[in-house]
C-alpha cells in the first residue's frame, strides 16, 4: 500500500460544477464558513455551503430553538438569516477569498422570492451554485411545504433555473412518501442536482410541565439518528434519476460518507457532526482518501454506486 | 477571536461536594486567550449519546497553561465528565464567547452576585480584577442552597483576600434566604456600583431589576441549549429588550456570540421562554 | 403524597374497549406473549398485541434480519409467522387464559387477505380487537403499501370492519407525506381506533463489502431513534381525527410513554424496548401510576391530550 | 424453559489476554438451571447506545450461584464489559437457547473443536461431560490466532485433566495452522466420534462437511446478530439445511431458540449471507 499516492477525489454534482473532493457542508451548519476557520482548513473541502439565505432577513423563531433527542437534535432555527443583501456585503467576501466553491441555499415564501433570489445571485461573482431548499411552507398556497408536491417542486425548480445560468440543486425534503417522486420532479424541471435529506418532522415534550420542548412545537430531526432513512432515500433516488445525488443525513465520519457514496452520491454535505466535532469534514475527506488508498482506489468514482445487490 | 478544539489531559480532579466536581485541564492555546466570562465546549462523551457538546464556564485560567471547570452533575453529560479520572483525555473547544467586560475605571465599585455554578465565572472574574490594581471596593456575594455547596469554593475566594456574603436557601451557612435579599439588604446604595452576575436565571432577574431601579450597570452571563457554540446554529437564542431592538434592529440575541455575558439592559427577561 | 392511592389507569381504545391501563405490547416485538412470562406479570398489561399474523404461515426474509444504528434498529424479519390457523391453535390458547386484551394484529397481500382474517378472528373467543398493519405491499395493486396511499385506508379498513364485529384499529405507516391524511382515511372507512407508527423505511450499508446490512437491503427503523417523528405524528394526530389514537415509536420509558399521553394519544404501544429490557411494559405501567400519583392526579384521563401549547 | 432477568455483580475480573476478559458473576437463578451451550443476553451500556443486548456464551456455571462469560472486545458492547469492574451491576438475562445435547451412550467417543472464541461454551460442556463418567475417549482441539489467545483457556483445560490440542494461526503455540486440520491429521479415523464444535463460521464449517463425510454426529454453536435473544424479535435466522427443510418445512431457524446449538446437518452452511 503506497499511502502517499495521490487518490482523484473529483466528483461532478452537475451543471458542469467539478468539486475537488465530495465532501461538502450542510446548510444552516456551517454559518457562512468563516465560524469554522478556527477548526478547519476551508481549502480542503469539496463546497462550503451557506446558511439559507431569503430576500429579507429573518430574525427566526422564538427560544428555545434546539433539543437534545436520542441520537440526534431538534432544530426549530425558523430560517433565521441576514439576507441576500448583507449576505452579499458582509459574508461572501470572506468565502471567495478562500476559494472553495460556494453554494448558496436559498428559501422563500413564493415562487417569486425564488425566482427573485435567483436572478440577484446570477450576476455575482464567487458562487458556484445554487442550493435550492424547499422544505419551506408555500404561504400563497395553504402553507403546504413546496417539496412535498410534485408540482410545486417542478414550478420552483423550472422558476429558479429560468434566472440563472448557475448550477441549480434541489435539496429535497424526506417527509414525503415517495422521495423518488419530488427527485424526479425536480429533474423534469431542470435541476442539475438533488441533495438530500433535509430534516424529518419530529417533536419533543416535557411530560413534567406539558409544554412543547420547541417554542415552535415542531422542528427538523437531525443527526445519526435519521441516517438510516437518510441512505434510504439517496439510494433509491440515485436509481431514479440521472441527474447527480448528493447524500445529507447524520454523516458523523468517513465510514458514514462512504455508505452514502456507496448507495449512489456524487458527493455528501455534513451537517450536525460539525456543531459535535468542528474538524469532521476535514476529518472526512482525510478518511475518504485513507480507505481509497487502503482499498487500492484511484478514483472516488470507483465506489459510487457500488452498492451489489445478491 | 480565536477559539481552539483541543485534545485536553486531566491533570486534577476534585470533588468538593457530592455532585460537584473541578477538573484542572491542560490547555494552553485556550489558558493563554481566556476572558473571564468566556466558556468551553467539552465533548461530553466516546460515542453518540449525548450527542451534542456541553458547555461550561472557564472558572480559572492560568498563565502555566491550565484552565478549570466547576460544574455540577445534573445529566448524563455531567455525569460523564464527572466520571473521567486524572490523567484522561477530554475533548474540549474554546475559549469562547463574550465575557465579562472589565471596568475601564480603577475606582468604580463592583458587585459582584453568584447563585449556585454561577461562581464558576465569577471566580476567573475576581482574580482579573484584583490583578488589575482595584482602587473601588469589591463586594462579591455567593449564594447556594446549602453550606456543602458553598463551603468550598467560599473558602477559594477568601484565599483571594475577599470577604465573601454568603446566602444559602436552607440556613446552613450565612444568611438565610436569597442571595438577592442579602444584596438588597446589606449594599450600600449610597455608592455607584458596577454588578457582575451569574447564576439561575429567576435570580439574575432580580439582580437586573434591582440595578436598573438604581440605575447601577449590570453584565449578566446567561445560559440556554446550545449545540455548537461557535455561531454557527442559531440555537442559542434570548429575546432582546425592547430598548435592545430599537438600537440593533435584532429581535433575538445569540448566547454563544453576543454573549453570554450580556448587559442586563440588553435581554428580555420573560422567563415563559425558559 | 399518597403512593398507596389507586389511581384510575383506565382508558378507552375505541369499539367499546377499555384497557385497565394505557400500556400494550406492539405488534412483532413481543411474540405471543408467553415469550415474555418469565420476565413480565402478562395479567398488568392493558393488552398484549401479537406479531402480525396472515392467512398462511410466511417463512421471511432472509438473514441478515435485523442490524443496529445509532439508538434505534433496522428489521426485516418479512413478516414471519405461523399463519392465523397454527395462531388460533397454538397460541390464543395460552393468552387467552391470562384474560388481558389480546389484540390479533393483521397483514395481507389483497383486500381480500384482509377481510378473510376478519371474519376469521371474527368467530374466535378471546380476541378483544384487530389491529390492522397497513404497511404492506398491496400485491395486486404494483406492490405499493397500502398505507401510503389514502383510497387504499379506507378500502381496507372497510374491508375488515364489514366482517367483524369487534374494535378494529388501523395501524398507520409513517412514511407518508400527511398521517393526518392516512388517518382521516381510517376514520372515514369506520376504524374504532388508529395505532401509530409503524417503522420508517431505512437502509444500511457495509462500505466494506459494499453490500447492504439486511438482505432485503431495506428494513424498518424502531427505537428511541424515530421517537421525535413518532411524537410529533401522533399530536397532528390526535388533533385531526375524533377516534382514539394510540401512540408508538421509541418509547423507551415511563417518561417517554408520558410525552405521548400527554401529545394526546389513548394508549401507547411498546415495542423495540422490549428487546433492550423485557420488563419494560410492566416497569412503564408502574411508572406512569407514579407519575400520577406525584402529580395528584386521580385518573390517567387527566393527562391525555393536556399538551399546553403557549 | 425459566429465563430470568437479573441484576448481577461482577465478583471477578480476569484480564486474560490484551482483549480477551473472562467475568465471573453473582447469577444463582441462572448457574442452577444453566446448560452448556447456552447463553445469556447481557446489557451492554447504561445509555441507548448501543442500544440491544449482546448475546455471551457460559463458560461456566458453579453450584455456589456464579456464571463465567469469557470474550473478546470486538465492538462497543463488549468494549464497555471489559471496562466494567469488580462490584459493578450488570443487567443480564439468560440462561437462554437450547445447549449442546449431552451423549447418551456413556462409552461414545467426543471430539471437541473450538475456535477463538468458541473456546468459552466448551469449557462448561467439558466440566459437564466429565461430571458424567465417561468411559469413551475425550479429544479436545482448541485453535486460535496466536499463543496468547490460546494460552490462559488452555491451561483452564488441562487442569480439568484434558490434553489439549493446540493450533494457532502463526504457529506460535502447537500446531502451525488450522485446527481444523490438526484434527483431519491426528484423530483416530477408526473410532467413531461425537463432534461438538464452536468457532468462527468458516471452521465450523469445515467441522461439518469433515462429520458429513465421515458420517460422524456434530453439534455446533452457530452466532447470528440478536436483538432479543428469547424468540420475540425473530431477527436470528439461519437457513435450514435443505434435509431439514424437508422434514420440518422450515425454511429457516432460529439460532436464539431452536439453538444455538444445532445438529450442523440441520443447517444450510452458505457463507453468502453471513
Ligand atoms: C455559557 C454556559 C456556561 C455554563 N457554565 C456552567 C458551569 O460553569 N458549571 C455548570 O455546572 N454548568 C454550567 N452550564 C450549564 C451546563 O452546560 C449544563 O448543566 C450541562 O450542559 C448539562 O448537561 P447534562 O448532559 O449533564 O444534562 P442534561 O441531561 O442535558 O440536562 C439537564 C439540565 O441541564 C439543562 N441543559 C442541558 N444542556 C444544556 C446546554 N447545552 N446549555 C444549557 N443548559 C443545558 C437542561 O435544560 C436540563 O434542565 C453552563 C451553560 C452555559 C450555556
Ligand atoms: C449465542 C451467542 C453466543 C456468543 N458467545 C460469545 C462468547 O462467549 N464470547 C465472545 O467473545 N463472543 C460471543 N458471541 C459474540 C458476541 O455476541 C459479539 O462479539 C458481541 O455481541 C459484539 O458486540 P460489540 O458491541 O462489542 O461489537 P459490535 O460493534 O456490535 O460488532 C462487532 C462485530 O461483532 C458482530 N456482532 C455484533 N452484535 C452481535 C450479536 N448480537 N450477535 C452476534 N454477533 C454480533 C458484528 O457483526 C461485528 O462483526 C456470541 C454470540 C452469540 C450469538
Ligand atoms: C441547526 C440547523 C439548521 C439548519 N438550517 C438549514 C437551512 O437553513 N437550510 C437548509 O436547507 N437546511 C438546513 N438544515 C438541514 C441540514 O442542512 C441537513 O439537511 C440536515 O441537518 C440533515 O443532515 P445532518 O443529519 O448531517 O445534520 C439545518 C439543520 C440544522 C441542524
Ligand atoms: C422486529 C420487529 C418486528 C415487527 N413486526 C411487526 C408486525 O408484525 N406487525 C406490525 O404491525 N408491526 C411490526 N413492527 C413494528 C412495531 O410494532 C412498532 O410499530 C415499531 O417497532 C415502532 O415502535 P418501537 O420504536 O417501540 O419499536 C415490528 C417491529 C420490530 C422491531
Ligand atoms: S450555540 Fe450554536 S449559535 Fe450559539
Ligand atoms: S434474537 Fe430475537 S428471536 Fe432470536
Amino acid at each position: 500500500m503506497d499511502h502517499g499516492r495521490e487518490i482523484n477525489l473529483t466528483t461532478h454534482i452537475g451543471g458542469g460544477l467539478i468539486l475537488r473532493n465530495p465532501v461538502m457542508t450542510a446548510s444552516g451548519t456551517f454559518g457562512y464558513g468563516r465560524e469554522f476557520s478556527d477548526f478547519v482548513n476551508l481549502h480542503h473541502l469539496g463546497a462550503v455551503v451557506v446558511k439559507g439565505i431569503s430576500l429579507l432577513p429573518r430574525s427566526g423563531n422564538p427560544p428555545p430553538r434546539i433539543v437534545e433527542t436520542t441520537g440526534g437534535m431538534l432544530n426549530a432555527i425558523g430560517l433565521e438569516n441576514v439576507g441576500v443583501e448583507a449576505f452579499l456585503r458582509d459574508k461572501l467576501p470572506y468565502l471567495r477569498e478562500i476559494g472553495t466553491p460556494v453554494v448558496v441555499n436559498i428559501l422563500g415564501d413564493s415562487l417569486d422570492d425564488y425566482a427573485e433570489l435567483a436572478e440577484i445571485l446570477n450576476d455575482i461573482d464567487g458562487i458556484s451554485a445554487i442550493e435550492v431548499n424547499i422544505s419551506c411552507p408555500n404561504v400563497k398556497q395553504g402553507g403546504v411545504a413546496f417539496g412535498t408536491d410534485p408540482g410545486m417542486v417542478r414550478a420552483v425548480t423550472r422558476a429558479v433555473k429560468a434566472k440563472t445560468s448557475r448550477p441549480v440543486i434541489i435539496k429535497l425534503s424526506p417527509n414525503v412518501t415517495d422521495i423518488t417522486v419530488t427527485a424526479r420532479a425536480a429533474e423534469e424541471g431542470g435541476a442539475d442536482a438533488v441533495s438530500l435529506i433535509n430534516t424529518l418532522i419530529g417533536m419533543a415534550i416535557d411530560h413534567r410541565t406539558r409544554t412543547p420542548r420547541l417554542a415552535n412545537v415542531i422542528g427538523g430531526l437531525s443527526g445519526p439518528a435519521i441516517k438510516p432513512v437518510a441512505l434510504r432515500m439517496v439510494w433509491q433516488t440515485a436509481r431514479a434519476v440521472k441527474i447527480p445525488v448528493i447524500g445529507i443525513g447524520g454523516i458523523m465520519n468517513a465510514e458514514d460518507a462512504l455508505e452514502f457514496l456507496v448507495a449512489g452520491a456524487a458527493a455528501v454535505q455534513i451537517g450536525t457532526a460539525n456543531f459535535v466535532n468542528p474538524d469532521t469534514t476535514e476529518r472526512v475527506v482525510d478518511g475518504i482518501t485513507r480507505y481509497l488508498q487502503e482499498s487500492g482506489c484511484q478514483a472516488l468514482q470507483e465506489i459510487i454506486g457500488t452498492l451489489r445487490l445478491c | 477571536m480565536t477559539a481552539h478544539q483541543l485534545k485536553s489531559e486531566i491533570v486534577r480532579k476534585e470533588q468538593l461536594a457530592k455532585d460537584i466536581i473541578r477538573l484542572t485541564l491542560a490547555a494552553p492555546e485556550i489558558a493563554v486567550r481566556a476572558i473571564p466570562g468566556q466558556f468551553m465546549m467539552l465533548k461530553a462523551t466516546d460515542k453518540m449519546e449525548p450527542l451534542l457538546r456541553r458547555p461550561f464556564s472557564i472558572h480559572q485560567a492560568t498563565s502555566n497553561g491550565l484552565v478549570q471547570i466547576l460544574f455540577k452533575v445534573v445529566g448524563a453529560g455531567s455525569k460523564f465528565l464527572a466520571d473521567r479520572e486524572q490523567g484522561d483525555i477530554l475533548d474540549i473547544v474554546g475559549p469562547l464567547g463574550h465575557g465579562f467586560d472589565l471596568p475601564d475605571d480603577p475606582s468604580a465599585n463592583l458587585c459582584l452576585v453568584g447563585g449556585g455554578m454561577g461562581c464558576a465565572p465569577l471566580y476567573f472574574l475576581t482574580k482579573r480584577l484584583l490583578t488589575n490594581r482595584l482602587e473601588g471596593s469589591l463586594q462579591l456575594y455567593l449564594g447556594a442552597t446549602t453550606a456543602k455547596e458553598l463551603a468550598v469554593v467560599k473558602e477559594d475566594f477568601e484565599n483571594l483576600g475577599v470577604k465573601v456574603f454568603a446566602a444559602t436557601d436552607d440556613g446552613s451557612l450565612g444568611y438565610h434566604g436569597f442571595v438577592t435579599d442579602l444584596v438588597a439588604e446589606s449594599l450600600d446604595k449610597e455608592l455607584r456600583w458596577q454588578f457582575y452576575s451569574c447564576g439561575p436565571h429567576p435570580m439574575m432577574n432580580k439582580v437586573a431589576r434591582f440595578c436598573a431601579a438604581e440605575k447601577w450597570p449590570c453584565q449578566v452571563s446567561l445560559e440556554t441549549m446550545m449545540a455548537c457554540g461557535i455561531s454557527a446554529c442559531l440555537g442559542c437564542t434570548v429575546r432582546s429588550s425592547p430598548a435592545k431592538l430599537i438600537s440593533s434592529n435584532k429581535q433575538f440575541l445569540h448566547v454563544c456570540k453576543d454573549g453570554p455575558v450580556f448587559d442586563s439592559g440588553d435581554v428580555a427577561w420573560t422567563t415563559a421562554e425558559r
